[in-house]
């Protein structure tokens, strides 16, 4: 019961700030609202009993993906406020298309039977070394651990090649 | 395990409450005598000219970039050393070749003098 | 059953627990008062203790720089701190034009709450902790990129230009530190096989400084960087910025930066007493769980008054200096050092597993001090061989007079005297 | 006991406002956001899958989950570095972050 109110509330902030990150009008406070909205994703990994991802959560899209995106805000403006239009001149359209695919998603899902079951049994504390086991595990997933670190790399050496390639020039 | 971020949970809201707190209270006790004078902004005396905004170099952005890309290594190697006492030294060497391919990309970084403080 | 002169914290938790649900109340709601009160207390007390923290930092500062401190209120200038919290409680807050309010005002608060955030995770001794939370390790360096929001949302909400270029002067230091601290606290992790700070201070049967003194190095360094005090304060450099992003902030609200600042170089002593120096562990520290309290204050102690021994003597480092320590020197390391151990406490695992525990303890660790110093040592030449950099050669130096140059000075070209 | 359902419609709702943000804003940092929005919703749908059938069942690998979410985060953090460092590269080049503008492609 208490669970359930906590979630209600934590589910409520996340939406409303999710949806200020979308219609705010100051790029800056977009950036402050997703971090809200990614702190309320991290408690709702809290809730579900993910301890490893609610702090990974924090530690990656707040600590560094946030930092990310407000450092490209900054680099990017010029002036305070944005203006113009924020939105494109069909975004009616747009709304009604997320609309309806919400909408169409909840149906679909409502007539799914395992829509309204409760949770199973929780996670074996060992869950974290087994995960870990089973990143290297050959016959698991030693393969998308790998690549995992192929593909940071060309995303490391592809960002800075566009960001700093030019030494002439502007910026 | 629900239980330790229950109490998480708590104490976060406690060390904001308590603080922000405080504030409101000296908010009260302390004197309040605006003045268009006092409230404008500080810069070493001279007024300030055009907006906050000003431009930044782009190497900001390639610090934080290389410690966002160091940051998602940490989930696969959090994991992995939980359970380094019962792998097998195969495992390990998994774990060395993901260390030094992303080492690699740091000496990419290093070597394009990226990282050079200009 | 807890008793009370071995483990006063067990037994009056036990005692309140038992109260409570004598009164008739659900369990669930004795954890929830009992929760909120632990927490109450433990955040009030890292407060007030912060009080003793200013006190003692200015003490030992002035003693570093052959002065005498605070010296007036009170025997040795104890109730200083208490007579500045009283002044500053009574100071008007300035509030820029333009400011945005919500994020201004939210800052310090923040900045404060990240550092008592850590205190919720740390085992003061084999009962007396907050919670035990297992996945401790990752928390506190996730709570440290809370500090970071801070410091962004200070100076952005300040609407001022050398707030903001402080604060990200400042975030940038944050992050780029952050990299080899991430890496450093694997070390701990890997060894104990645990990222509970219980669980690694209960596998420390040989300190973790000794099987892994370069992580500990690391960690010490970083973490002082953290902190962004000297010689790492470039983020409050008042001779290149105004005074870093805390420029437009008076009263407390200013001083709540401070807060935060002199409680995270004790938050700090803390971890490092908790992670490399066994935490609460000494003699008789299991059976009586008061000792410990004493011991990790006593580690911790030491460990902070080096940090400000660092903090007043020290000159302050460039931040082309500080970037590149991080980048081309803390960083490689702390990977290099985390390879190293993993393959060499592998490769001697077959080896050590046919002797007697306390004999195998005793050789894993002169190995992996070896390991450690062997890395540290060839540390530079293979970085610089990877970096296609040719070794420096070595030059020495003919000695001279040193007050007097050999030939006189050529004048110079352009006329400048 | 929360059921099932609230996480997802709570996810599918996250999914659609940044979908939302995606397809109706004008600057390609919010339209970023968006996306990390829309990642964010997937992730929490992976864990609620975990969490309500796969946590605590033996035979059923629990970790599978996991290592979907573990990849999630890396790509979103390659998405938002390279995306993020098209955008600076562009605005270098041609002083705006508007998506609309960046039709150099254009016939």
């Amino acid at each position: 019961m208490i669970l359930q109110i906590f979630f209600l509330i934590v589910a409520l902030v996340t939406l409303v700030s999710a949806f200020l990150v979308v219609t705010a009008r100051g790029l800056m406070h977009s950036a402050l609202w997703l971090v809200l909205a990614l702190f309320g994703v991290a408690v709702l990994f809290a809730f579900l009993e993910a301890s490893f991802f609610a702090v990974v959560q924090v530690l990656v899209y707040i600590g560094a993906i946030a930092i990310l995106i407000i450092f490209a805000v900054m680099l990017t403006r010029r002036t305070k406020d944005d203006s113009g239009a924020r939105l494109i001149k069909g975004w009616w359209v747009a709304m009604l298309a997320s609309l309806a695919l919400f909408a169409g998603l909840v149906v679909a899902m409502s007539t799914w039977p395992g829509f309204q079951i409760g949770p199973g049994a929780g996670p074996d504390p060992a869950i974290l070394p087994q995960f870990g086991m089973d990143l290297v595990d050959p016959n698991k997933y030693a393969i998308p651990f790998e690549v995992a670190s192929i593909l940071l790399l060309a995303a490391l050496v592809g960002a800075i090649y566009i960001a700093a390639g030019r030494k002439e020039g502007k910026g | 395990m629900l239980n330790d971020w229950l109490y998480i949970g708590i104490f976060m809201v406690l060390s904001l409450f308590l603080p922000a707190a405080a504030l409101v209270i000296a908010g009260i006790l302390g004197p309040k005598k605006p003045s268009p004078i006092k409230n404008s902004t500080y810069e070493c005396g001279i007024e300030t000219v055009g907006d906050t905004w000003v431009q930044f170099k782009a190497q900001y952005y390639v610090y934080a970039l290389v410690f966002l890309i160091f940051d998602v290594e940490t989930i696969f190697l959090y994991p992995w050393a939980l359970a380094y006492n019962q792998m097998t030294f195969f495992m390990i060497m998994e774990a060395v070749i993901f260390i030094l391919i992303l080492l690699g990309g740091l000496i990419y970084a290093i070597r394009k003098g990226v990282l050079e403080w200009q | 059953m807890p008793v009370f002169p071995s483990d006063p914290y067990g037994f009056l938790t036990q005692w309140f627990n038992n109260l409570l649900l004598h009164q008739g109340l659900p369990e669930t709601t004795v954890r929830l008062i009992s929760f909120a009160v632990g927490s109450l207390i433990l955040v009030l007390g890292s407060l007030l203790f912060c009080l003793l923290l200013i006190w003692a930092e200015r003490k030992i500062g002035g003693r570093v720089q052959d002065r005498l401190g605070p010296n007036r209120v009170g025997p040795y200038g104890i109730v200083q701190a208490v007579a500045d919290m009283m002044k500053i409680f009574t100071k008007e807050f300035v509030t820029p034009a333009g400011v945005d309010k919500v994020v201004y005002n939210l800052a310090p608060v923040l900045s404060v709450a990240a550092v008592i955030m850590i205190w919720a995770v740390i085992p003061f001794t084999i009962t007396f902790f907050g919670t035990d939370l297992n996945v401790g390790v990752l928390y506190i360096v996730a709570v440290g990129g809370l500090a970071e929001m801070g410091i962004v949302m200070a100076g952005w909400g300040s609407n001022n230009k050398f707030a903001l270029l402080g604060a990200f002067r400042a975030v940038a230091q944050l992050i780029s530190y952050e990299v080899p601290m991430v890496v450093a606290l694997l070390l701990p992790v890997m060894l104990s096989g645990s990222m509970k700070l219980s669980e690694i201070v209960r596998s420390q049967d040989v300190w973790y400084i000794i099987t892994a003194p370069v992580a500990a190095a690391i960690f010490f360094i970083t973490s002082l960087a953290e902190n962004g005090r000297a010689p790492f304060d470039l983020m409050e450099a008042e001779s290149e910025i105004v005074a870093g992003f805390n420029v437009e902030y008076s009263g407390l609200k200013f001083g709540f930066f401070f807060v935060g600042d002199f409680l995270h170089a004790f938050t700090i002593a803390l971890l490092f007493s908790v992670l490399f120096l066994g935490g609460w562990r000494g003699p008789a520290a299991d059976q009586i769980p008061i000792l410990g309290f004493f011991y990790l204050g006593i580690k911790t102690a030491i460990v902070y008054f080096f940090g400000l021994l660092v903090r007043f003597s020290l000159p302050r480092f460039r931040i082309d200096q500080m970037m590149n320590l991080n980048w081309k020197m803390l960083t490689p390391l702390s990977l290099g050092i985390l390879i190293a151990t993993a393959l060499v406490d592998k490769g001697s695992a077959n080896l050590l597993s046919s002797m007697a525990p306390t004999a195998r303890l005793i050789v894993r660790s002169i190995i992996l001090v070896l390991a450690n110093v062997l890395v540290v040592w060839s540390f530079s030449d293979i970085f610089d061989v990877a970096l296609g950099k040719r070794p420096r050669p070595v030059v020495a130096l003919e000695p001279r007079p040193v007050a007097r140059p050999e030939q006189p000075p050529t004048p110079t070209e352009g006329g400048t005297p | 006991m929360i059921p099932l359902a609230w996480y997802l419609v709570f996810s599918i709702a996250l999914f659609c406002i940044g979908l939302f943000g995606v397809l109706s804003r004008k600057n390609a940092v919010v339209i970023l956001m968006g996306i990390e929005l829309m990642l964010n919703a997937v992730n929490i749908n992976l864990i609620a899958f975990w969490r309500y059938f796969f946590a605590g069942s033996s035979q059923q690998e629990p970790t599978r989950a996991l290592a979907f979410v573990a990849i999630v985060f890396v790509a979103a953090a390659a998405e938002a570095a390279v995306g993020l460092a098209l955008i600076i590269s562009a605005y270098r080049r041609r002083e705006t972050v508007v998506a609309e503008d960046m039709n150099l492609l254009k016939g």
